[in-house]
């Protein structure tokens, strides 16, 4: 028996189970959502060093839609399983105490982690539309779940410009059908190195691309991530910025420009742009905020440019570097979005300006605060250090110093701005600094520390998994993207 | 021809969607760019002359294998419909609970947030 | 009280009459939907345009005493809980997610009711769950209510909590 | 029939104008009915019985959820001032992308000859042949829904879950508990 299918049927039917029972029992929701979540953390972990199709129905490839599993959708699945318990183990008190409605909102963060780990899976263009859609509508609901004027605003913001994306995409299928007749990824790839080029692809590989990178929050398109992620519950934040932009916008984009369309010199040089308009333009905006959560988000578009810009370099290395980054990303953004949501939790207050000699009372969360900045800001041992390591090497090693010194001065960047924080609220005092509230502030609960303490461990030591470099333990990864269209097509196609 | 019209549709929502300024107006341009997409999905499908995809006792298969339009479309449209009207109702929710915080549907009024 | 919600006479027994047969031609479509056009989707959107009628026709509290919204998210959950195990029972039987798992007996029988696998089932529990959740969307836009005091927008609900 | 699929496409370029530019917001929403009803109509023509049904249904219901939209009867009217800046720039990217789509779409087989005719390992081709021997369902759409990509359809059924679900999430009356520190 395959596990494949159980990715996406765990949560959807706990999902829908979870508000048929828990009306009067308080406490279902809870246990049902972290069973679900540390259970697809075990099944994506046994997904390790696996590879295959599989069929939906029985119907071979062009036919039906297809499961696909490779190194990629391997370290996605990771990712998103394990940010997702992370974020349930942390939400159990918090949402307890701030929100009403508990038993909606695991039901929608089951959808939302059922609908990304579909869209990971899934090999079929339509499919993948499908599963970004239901994975967006629950985060549409979960950005607005406070049901606050501005939580309310960013999450009508999100919506139209997701929902304009949603159907840039849907267009860019249509096209590709229309000129194609067939759906699924390995047999258009097939079919579009057959034919001539034609303006045609060029414009449906923009419109979703174009789209995608609405959900990936690359810089022209960035609008809605600065108001979406603040506003948000603080797990869903960092599940927000750990996973949601990763698996429905980079995990696409690369999927389309690696295994559909084709790597070559013009992708190449416009993920290289992109990626350094977003590193630099998120970091100098994120300077000037002085609301944690929302310094965090101008983070999360900075760090998006590094993993562009590392697969845009298409070398190996580049590959490596960027898809390291992918992951290690969403370990310490998800902690500092945590970390973030603890600080809320106990002074009530986001404003870095009104916060102040955390270290004494809050000695854990302070600490993994303090991690997962060094781990941004790219300071030895940590693995933000390694990655960004590797980007400038490829970059480098690719003949484009150039691009190396924009990395460079980003990383310099986010280095000051987080001794901001650092300097405010854990070992100095903000301008606005309250004694009176101070003396009541003390540690989070148990549950919430536990996630902290796991991903800062984490933290310090997935420097280790780069041991082989290119062979090593994410060698299947860069081998997928590596290996460019044809390997795709004759993995899926069997041919 | 037939194709550039339904994208004019599709440009006429997009402008909706980017140029106003009311909440009401916005949902309604991106419910005019989901009837464009659906209806460029159908168009995509047509043959010439061709019947619907539906067998009826007594029919040859072959023959109808050569009449009938496509339906992988059909199936698609079925699909991209639901999750128009799903949003949409998510949408008006969501535009409901902004009048109930502003008193009003004017999103230049809206600027709580920064930037 | 109730008698005097709703619309006029005429409208209350006009829809007496119809809503029957509104009714029964949402099941005839969501049934047949493998044979003629139709399917789950359209033939639950008619389940909850019945509801709307009667809503519309009898007044809120008529109706929710008919279908309440508890009753409707439940069959909402209820509708997607069999779609899925439907899909899930395609590994029991055959190994593959989503297997037609029954018997279709080409071509001997032949566009017949069940002639078809999981088809119609998988159409009835669309329907269920369609129907359900749409006539809920109507519930919830139509027993909210924003009213404004002191310049300050609150929402209240109209639904009478203690139902007999 | 491509002159009457034009003029009814014309009719719902005028409607969605119409729609979109009238001051009223209720004339706004029901001047879009007909745009849908209209596309509907088409479906019809084109083939596609079971998108048109689920078309005029879908049409009734979302009219009654869009007029739930403007709550209050007084706050109809709306006057908006331009912001000629931006409309500009939102006319000039729409020119290019128009211009870009008119060089695009040239290259789409002909209307009338559907991709799926020219290229004879469309999966098309396979399921209006063996549809019926395969999944026994006559109604070749729904033997795709529900059997060919019935995983689709889950996804289908779960978007409409979804939508509800953050639907009366965003509804509730009270949202927050208030912590001790606000």
């Amino acid at each position: 028996m395959n596990i494949l299918p159980l990715f996406i049927g765990i949560p959807f039917g706990v999902a829908f189970f979870i508000p048929m029972v828990s009306r009067k029992v308080k406490w279902v929701p809870d246990v049902l959502g972290n069973i679900t979540t540390f259970t697809l953390l075990l099944l994506s972990l046994m997904t390790l060093n696996q590879e295959f199709v599989y069929h939906i129905g029985g119907w071979k490839a062009p036919i039906g839609i297809v499961f696909v599993l490779d190194g990629l959708s391997c370290l996605l699945l990771i990712i998103i399983n394990l940010i997702g318990f992370m974020a349930t183990l942390f939400s159990i008190d918090y949402i307890e105490k701030r929100y009403t409605s508990k038993l909606r909102y695991y039901s929608l963060f089951l959808l939302m982690i059922g609908g990304m780990n579909g869209t990971v899976l899934s090999g079929d263009l339509f499919n993948l539309f499908v599963f970004m859609e239901i994975a967006s509508i629950a985060s549409y609901a979960l950005v607005g779940f406070g049901c606050e004027a501005r939580e309310l605003e960013a999450s009508f913001k999100y919506l139209v410009m997701g929902n304009v994306a949603s159907l840039f995409v849907l267009y860019g299928v249509a096209l590709l059908y229309g000129k194609t007749g067939s759906l699924n990824i390995a047999d258009v790839a097939r079919i579009i190195r057959e034919i001539p080029y034609d303006n045609l692809i060029g414009f449906a590989s923009v419109l979703l691309i174009g789209g995608y990178m609405v959900k990936a929050a690359l810089v022209p398109f960035h609008a809605w991530l600065p108001d979406a992620h603040p506003s948000a519950p603080a797990p869903i934040s960092a599940m927000l910025s750990g996973v949601v932009i990763k698996a429905l916008g980079i995990y696409v984009i690369t999927r389309l420009i690696f295994n559909l369309f084709g790597f070559n010199s013009i992708t190449s040089n416009l993920l290289i742009y992109i990626g350094i308009i977003s590193m630099i333009s998120g970091v100098c905006l994120a300077i000037l905020q002085s609301d944690f959560k929302r310094l965090l988000a101008y983070h999360s578009i900075s760090q998006m440019g590094y993993v562009v810009v590392g697969l845009g370099l298409g070398n190996g290395l580049g590959i490596l570097g960027g898809i390291f980054h992918l992951f290690n990303h969403s370990l310490f953004k998800s902690l500092l979005f945590l970390d973030s949501g603890a600080i809320e939790y106990e002074t009530g207050t986001r404003d870095l300006n009104k916060m102040g000699l955390l270290y004494k009372k809050m000695p854990v969360t302070s600490f993994s605060t303090l991690i997962g900045s060094l781990s941004i800001s790219g300071i030895p041992p940590l693995n933000g250090f390694w990655s960004k390591l590797i980007i400038i090497l490829a970059a480098i090693k690719a003949g484009r110093p150039i691009v190396a010194l924009w990395a460079v001065i980003g990383s310099i960047l986010t280095l000051s701005s987080f001794t901001k924080v650092c300097r405010y609220a854990l070992y100095g005092k903000g301008e606005k600094f309250d004694e009176e509230k101070f003396k009541n502030y003390k540690e989070v609960g148990n549950l919430m520390i536990v996630p902290l303490i796991v991903l800062s461990i984490l933290c310090i030591f997935t420097g280790l998994l780069l041991i082989g470099g290119e062979n090593g333990i994410l060698g299947p990864v860069v081998d997928v993207i590596n290996g460019g269209v044809l390997q795709y097509i004759n993995k899926v196609l069997e041919i | 021809m037939i194709y550039y019209l339904c994208f004019v549709i599709f440009l006429i929502g997009l402008y909706g969607v980017c140029c106003k300024k009311n909440i009401v107006k916005i949902i309604l341009g991106l419910w005019i760019m989901e009837y464009s997409v659906n209806l460029f999905l159908i168009l995509l499908g047509y043959r010439k002359n061709g019947i619907a995809p539906i067998l009826r006792e007594g029919d040859n298969i072959v023959e109808f294998a050569q009449k009938a339009v496509d339906p992988l479309p059909q199936a698609m449209v079925l699909t991209s419909i639901v999750i128009g009207l799903g949003v949409l109702a998510l949408m008006v929710t969501v535009a409901i609970r902004l009048y109930q915080r502003y008193g009003t549907f004017d999103i230049t009024e809206m600027r709580k947030l920064k930037g | 009280m109730n008698e005097e919600k709703g619309m006029s006479l005429i409208v209350k027994t006009v829809t007496r009459w119809l809503k029957g047969f509104i009714f029964l031609f949402g099941a005839y479509i969501v049934i047949y939907g493998h044979l003629s056009p139709g399917g789950g989707f359209p033939g639950g959107v008619v389940f909850a345009a019945t509801f709307i009628l009667i809503t519309l026709a009898f007044g809120r509290e008529y109706a929710l005493r008919k279908m309440g919204k508890i009753l409707a998210s439940e069959l909402d959950s209820l509708g997607a809980i069999l779609f899925l195990l439907i899909a899930l029972l395609g590994i029991y039987y055959g190994g593959t997610f989503f297997l037609n798992f029954i018997e279709k007996r080409y071509p001997t029988v032949n566009f017949k009711l069940f002639s078809a696998g999981t088809i119609p089932l998988c159409q009835i529990s669309i329907g269920i769950k369609v129907g359900a959740s749409l006539f809920m969307v109507f519930i919830i836009l139509a027993v909210i209510r924003v009213v404004f005091e002191n310049g300050k927008g609150k929402l209240i609900t109209t639904e009478k909590k203690d139902k007999k | 029939m491509e002159i009457i699929i034009g003029i009814l496409l014309v009719f719902m370029i005028i409607g969605s104008i119409i729609s979109l530019e009238t001051k009223d917001l209720l004339s706004a929403i029901i001047a879009i009915v007909p745009v849908g009803y209209f596309c509907g109509i088409i479906f019809l023509l084109l083939g596609a019985p079971d998108i048109a049904i689920t078309q005029m249904v879908v049409e009734v219901l979302s009219l009654i959820i869009l007029i739930r939209a403007t709550i209050r009867r007084d706050l109809t009217t709306i006057e908006e001032e331009r912001d000629f800046f931006g409309l500009v720039t939102t006319f000039a990217f729409i020119f290019v992308f128009f211009i870009f789509s008119m060089e695009a779409l040239k290259h789409l087989p002909s209307f009338g000859t559907p991709s799926f005719t020219l290229n004879n390992n469309a999966p098309s081709n396979r399921y209006l042949l063996n549809g019926l021997k395969e999944t026994g369902a006559a109604n070749i759409v729904s033997a795709i829904i529900l059997d060919y990509r019935g995983y689709d359809t889950l996804g289908e059924a779960t978007i409409l879950f979804t939508a509800i679900l953050g639907a009366l999430a965003i509804l509730r009356i009270y949202a927050r508990k208030r912590s001790k520190n606000e």
